[in-house]
């Protein structure tokens, strides 16, 4: 069994209302040491799998299926080995 | 794309970069040769470009667009400004327009839709109106492709993300699915808005020295020249060959919407026009508001507030960033607007000035960037002449075939399952139809309806298109799709009084699909002028193919009526046990382009028919009927015929119905025009049937049975109503959750 | 009898929840910016929905800084009644002024309709009006709108009788069907459903008049 | 200069409606090596710190203050220094 964490971030140009509001609400509360904000999406999918490639290509597939939007976003991830 | 420095004047020419634009050798050297008298620079080219597409342009619509009739006593503004104005009395006006946002929605469903909400919500209130309602038009491939079930949802999603977001209800809308949509869907979208006649406001930069202030989101590379974007056709290869896609940030705009309409209520005499910023963005809301008052604009682009750094004048001038206006305020009193929009936490910059030699000046860095008359961009766009070919399919039509219902009680449930007729509840239980605290009659009847706070009156909307009928008869189809709106309008109780329209239509180049356009505008137009309700507002959406395969011409009617005292306001249910129902208007043989001929042949075919007198005559029956307090509920006919009309009017209050109709099974899926399906209290049955006359036919009286039992010419029709509720109920959303 | 309605950058039921006061009740009432310091004067507060500051980190998250929400606790400390609506609930929870969270709906979708309230408790500054166990009919419009809590906060709910309103027929996930909950001292009401909708027989019901009769009663006597 | 990069997700015993919808449309796409899915939200924060203790100390207010609701959810975070 493995544990594939996943993190969606917008690309580059793309507009990301959630990370300005959140940066507009930081600097009003006073941290004024925070410069940029971006929000994205995290994930935690067990997935059953006897190997890591066979793990990493399902994570691929579901990405490419469903948890990321490519015309936007775009992901990493880490797989972790885990216990049943 | 190469870097910009790297690129002259001469490379364009020579390598025909242009071209790439969208831009033609001709409408290249037309600029070039007769109105710059040089080569433009990259700019200059982008700048025409964007411009000069069809979507900024209509250049090659506008010839059919000037058939439209947009006369008639209650127009305060007609086409031609963001939105246009209807007087509806006491002073105050109603503001409306629709807009498509076809391409962008099937790239990128949810932000595409919440965009075309965004955008059409932006023209409403740059005329000083608030806006009050709005309403979706959908169209999409069948819901067996997984793909076009994709599209349904996030289109929905992104409608009900971006309007309950910024607080303006839903009201109404339509969906319908053909296989002609896929891979182009419709996505249609409609705001009304509610102002005082004093307070209507111009896209207008004059007045030398004047400034010109931009507020609102930051531009960054977002649907870079989309308008050229949404001006050519789409090839499916050429789907990943795009920029940025566009986000909408309805709480952005929610501001924007408060502060706008705080400037243009309260400080009048300081502000000399406003205008939203559209498709080719900057550029085109600038150069059309010094265009309209005859003037042109010195603007520093190192002034305009910037996402993303790096960003080219060619950029900046043509990103489609959303949630952004622009302001042309009286000189020396900049600060007192600045202040306002401070105060609802925005930023607003002064990014230049009204000049008065009529040129449109861009300088970048120090540079002048672009140094171009300001009325070229805006007026000296060719004009183009279409060949119109009637296509062969309308030559010697012959009558659609009577379909044989072998078991009546199938075909019911299986018409009432369709995704076009079913209950499209699943959808606008997404849709915050209440907020705002106007809503009258909510989605699920025949019209939208929201009363006019402080007044008695009250606004009925709805939108409606049907393809099928045009693309049978493209004149008498743009005829029924106006007929259909107002029919709809006048079951609620409203007089109709304007509408705006989108014209969703193929490749102009084609003259077969240029025949349709053109045609259906004359159908759309006749009818206007026989209703009384002038055209004042529309968009037009062309190049709807995929693959060279055209959707159906599917020009979308957005109608509003008006109801002078809300004691009239009339819903399309049943409401009680011992009703009387009626149907006014006959039944014939109408199957062309019908869903039960849909559903049997797979295609559509056949003769239309349609009677405009006689839709005329029926609507004033109905207003009379309704005004003389004669009928408890109003539903019209339309898709699915008959029964659809019948058992729509059982469900909402779980009646049943016993009675006799004078026609066949297989007439009860036809789908004639004209018709309503009303009920009447026992005891205005005679004041009722004196009104009425011969166009009623009283078919049956309402009770608490749960069932529908009607005697046909050529059977018995017997079913249990609650079961066939729970069909037309749950069929939507059951097809969107099934695997296929 | 004077009410501040709280509007917030973003916050779009402000005007119903004015005009409800206005033109239902025929009380005074102004509409407060968020950027206000002081709420003197006023003898209660109603938080409105809507989508404060965008909804975009979690509902009512930023807005539970702004600058009011000072007053509007030295108000709820005193005793004197606060209502948050919608947002409004998601406000005052995220300020730890009503116990609990909201989250997304379960069906994930945004859900706007009627729906059938019961009055759990008649016995408070907000519901007095109402029948025990009455059941009434209330307008619903929210994404996130599924109430939470952990075992130990439902038992003392339970236990102070602070669960003012429940679902008949829960459309969102919320635990218990709840609806909206009181604080322990009883004077601030949380609730998902928009009574301000339905104080007007055109808009399609009136059941949400008691409300503010229950509200208005209390601070006259 | 440095960049965080803040997990937020909902504490174990808590349902999570998100995680969950995302699970049913996997399982209804095929994908049944897929048994749990938590989502929750992904930042990357650019912090002006001169000090890994200083970034860190950032993190852990912006995320007590704002970026996480304590009754719900929980949240790790990685650091990484960064040019400006
Ligand atoms: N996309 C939608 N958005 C909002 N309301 C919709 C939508 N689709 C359908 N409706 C509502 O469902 C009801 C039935 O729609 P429809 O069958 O198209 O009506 P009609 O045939 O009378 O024009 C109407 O009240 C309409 O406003
Ligand atoms: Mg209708």
């Amino acid at each position: 069994m493995y544990l594939a964490q996943i993190y969606v971030h917008h690309k580059a140009s793309i507009l990301d209302p959630q990370g300005e509001a959140v940066l507009n609400a930081l600097q009003r509360l006073g941290y004024d040491k925070v410069d940029a904000v971006k929000q994205g999406k995290y994930f935690e999918v067990n997935i059953q799998a006897d190997s890591e490639d066979e793990a990493s290509k399902v994570v691929n597939d579901i990405a490419k299926d469903l948890l990321v939007n490519h015309n936007m976003e775009s992901f990493e991830f880490d797989l972790k080995e885990v216990a049943k | 794309m190469e870097k910009p420095k790297t690129i002259t004047p001469q490379d364009i020419k020579d390598q025909k970069i242009y071209q790439d634009w969208g831009l033609t050798d001709f409408e290249y050297n037309l600029i070039s040769n007769d109105i710059l008298h040089r080569l433009p620079n990259y700019t200059e080219t982008g700048l025409y470009s964007g411009m000069w597409s069809e979507h900024c342009s209509y250049k090659n619509s506008k010839p059919v667009l000037r058939k439209f009739w947009s006369d008639g006593s209650r127009v305060l503004q007609g086409p031609g400004e963001g939105a246009g104005v209807l007087d509806i009395g006491d002073g105050q006006a109603v503001v409306f327009k629709a807009e498509s946002h076809n391409h962008p929605s099937y790239v990128e469903p949810y932000e595409g839709a919440a965009t075309g909400v965004g955008g059409i919500i932006r023209d409403i209130f740059s005329m000083g109106a608030k806006p009050v309602a709005s309403l979706d038009s959908l169209r999409f491939g069948e819901l067996t492709n997984d793909k076009n079930r994709f599209l349904l949802d996030k289109v929905v999603a992104g409608i009900a993300g971006y309007g309950n977001c910024i607080g303006v209800p839903t009201v109404g809308g339509e969906i319908s699915f053909d296989p002609c949509y896929d891979g182009n869907p419709l996505v249609n979208v409609m705001c009304v808005g509610l102002m005082d006649q004093e307070d209507i406001e111009a896209g207008r930069a004059s007045g030398a020295g004047n400034s010109i202030i931009y507020v609102g989101a930051k531009t960054g590379r977002d649907g870079i020249n989309g308008a050229t974007f949404a001006s050519s056709q789409f090839s499916t290869e050429e789907e990943s060959d795009r920029s940025a896609v566009q986000v909408g940030d309805p709480f952005m705009e929610k501001l924007l919407v408060d502060a706008c309409l705080e400037v243009t209520h309260n400080h009048k005499d300081i502000l000399v026009g406003i205008q939203d910023m559209g498709a080719a963005g900057l550029v085109s809301s600038s150069a059309e508001m010094a265009d309209k008052a005859n003037s042109g604009v010195d603007l520093d682009l190192d002034l305009v507030p910037q996402r993303e750094i790096g960003m080219t004048p060619y950029e900046i001038m043509l990103s489609e960033s959303q949630e952004r206006m622009l302001l042309c305020v009286k000189a020396g009193h900049e600060d007192e607007i600045l202040e306002i929009f401070e105060k609802h936490h925005l930023d607003a910059v002064v990014i230049g000035h009204v000049n008065d030699d009529k040129q449109y000046r861009l300088i970048h860095h120090g540079e002048v960037v672009c140094d171009i008359p300001t009325s070229s961009l805006v007026n000296d766009v060719p004009e183009y002449q279409h060949d119109v070919v009637e296509p062969e399919r309308l030559k010697n039509v012959k009558e659609a075939k009577v379909p044989v219902i072998s078991n009546v009680n199938v075909m019911v449930k299986t018409i009432i399952g369709q995704p076009t007729i079913a209950s499209k509840e699943s959808v606008y239980r997404q849709y915050d139809c209440r907020v705002q605290a106007n809503t009258v009659v909510q989605p699920g009847s025949d019209s939208g309806v929201i009363r006019v706070r402080g007044t008695n009156k009250s606004l009925a909307m709805t939108t409606d298109a049907n393809g099928r009928y045009i693309y049978l008869n493209p004149k008498l189809g743009g005829q029924i799709a106006v007929s259909e709106a107002a029919r709809n309008i006048v079951a609620s109780g409203a007089v109709p009084i304007g509408i705006t329209d989108c014209l969703n239509f193929g490749n102009p180049d084609d003259s077969e699909s240029y025949f349709e356009m053109d045609q259906s505008v004359e159908g759309i137009s006749k009818a206007c002028e026989k209703f009384d309700t002038p055209v004042i507002a529309g968009n037009v959406s062309l190049y709807n193919e995929t693959d060279n395969k055209a959707i159906y011409p599917t020009p979308m009617i957005g109608m509003v009526g008006l109801i002078e005292d809300n004691q009239y306001i009339t819903k399309s249910d049943f409401s009680e046990t011992g009703e009387l129902v009626y149907v006014i208007g006959d039944t014939n043989d109408d199957f062309a382009g019908s869903e039960i001929q849909k559903h049997l042949e797979g295609q559509i075919s056949g003769k239309i028919h349609f009677d405009l007198e006689e839709e005329f005559s029926n609507q004033r029956l109905i207003l009379d009927l309704i005004h003389n307090h004669l009928i408890e509920s109003a539903h019209d006919v339309s898709e699915g015929g008959i029964i659809v009309s019948l058992l729509e009017s059982l469900f909402e209050n779980d009646l049943g119905l016993n009675g006799e109709i004078d026609i066949t099974k297989a007439q009860l899926f036809s789908e004639t025009q004209s018709r309503y399906v009303v009920s009447v209290s026992q005891e205005d049955r005679e004041s009722f049937e004196k009104l009425a006359g011969k166009k009623a036919h009283l078919i049956g009286v309402t009770d608490d049975s749960q069932q529908i039992n009607l005697r046909l010419q050529d059977g018995q029709y017997v079913d249990d109503v609650t079961t066939l509720k729970t069909i037309w109920k749950e069929s939507l959303s059951c097809q969107m959750k099934s695997k296929a | 009898m004077k009410f501040a309605v709280i509007s917030f950058p973003g916050s779009n039921c402000d005007m119903d929840m004015y005009y409800a006061v206005r033109d239902s009740l025929n009380e005074d009432v102004d509409l407060v910016t968020s950027d206000a310091t002081n709420l003197d004067g006023y003898d209660g507060v109603l938080i409105p929905g809507g989508f404060s500051y965008g909804d975009y980190l979690r509902s009512g998250a930023v807005a539970r800084f702004a600058p009011v929400m000072e007053s509007v606790k030295e108000m709820a400390a005193e005793g004197k009644p606060v209502l948050g609506v919608c947002n409004g609930f998601q406000i005052l929870t995220e300020a730890n002024l009503l116990p609990g969270s909201l989250q997304h709906n379960t069906s994930m979708e945004f859900i706007s309709d009627w729906s059938k309230l019961r009055v759990q408790n008649n016995d408070t500054m907000f519901t007095d009006q109402y029948e025990e166990s009455e059941v009434i009919d209330i307008p619903i419009a929210h994404g996130e709108g599924n109430y939470y809590c952990d075992d130990e906060t439902l038992a003392q709910l339970k236990a102070n009788d602070q669960i003012v309103f429940t679902y008949e027929d829960n459309p969102n996930g919320s635990c218990d069907n709840i609806a909206g909950v009181v604080n322990e001292q009883g004077n601030v009401l949380g609730m998902m459903p928009h009574p301000e909708r339905a104080v007007e027989s055109i808009l399609g019901g009136t059941d949400g008049l008691k409300l503010f009769k229950s509200l208005l009663n209390h601070v006259r006597s």
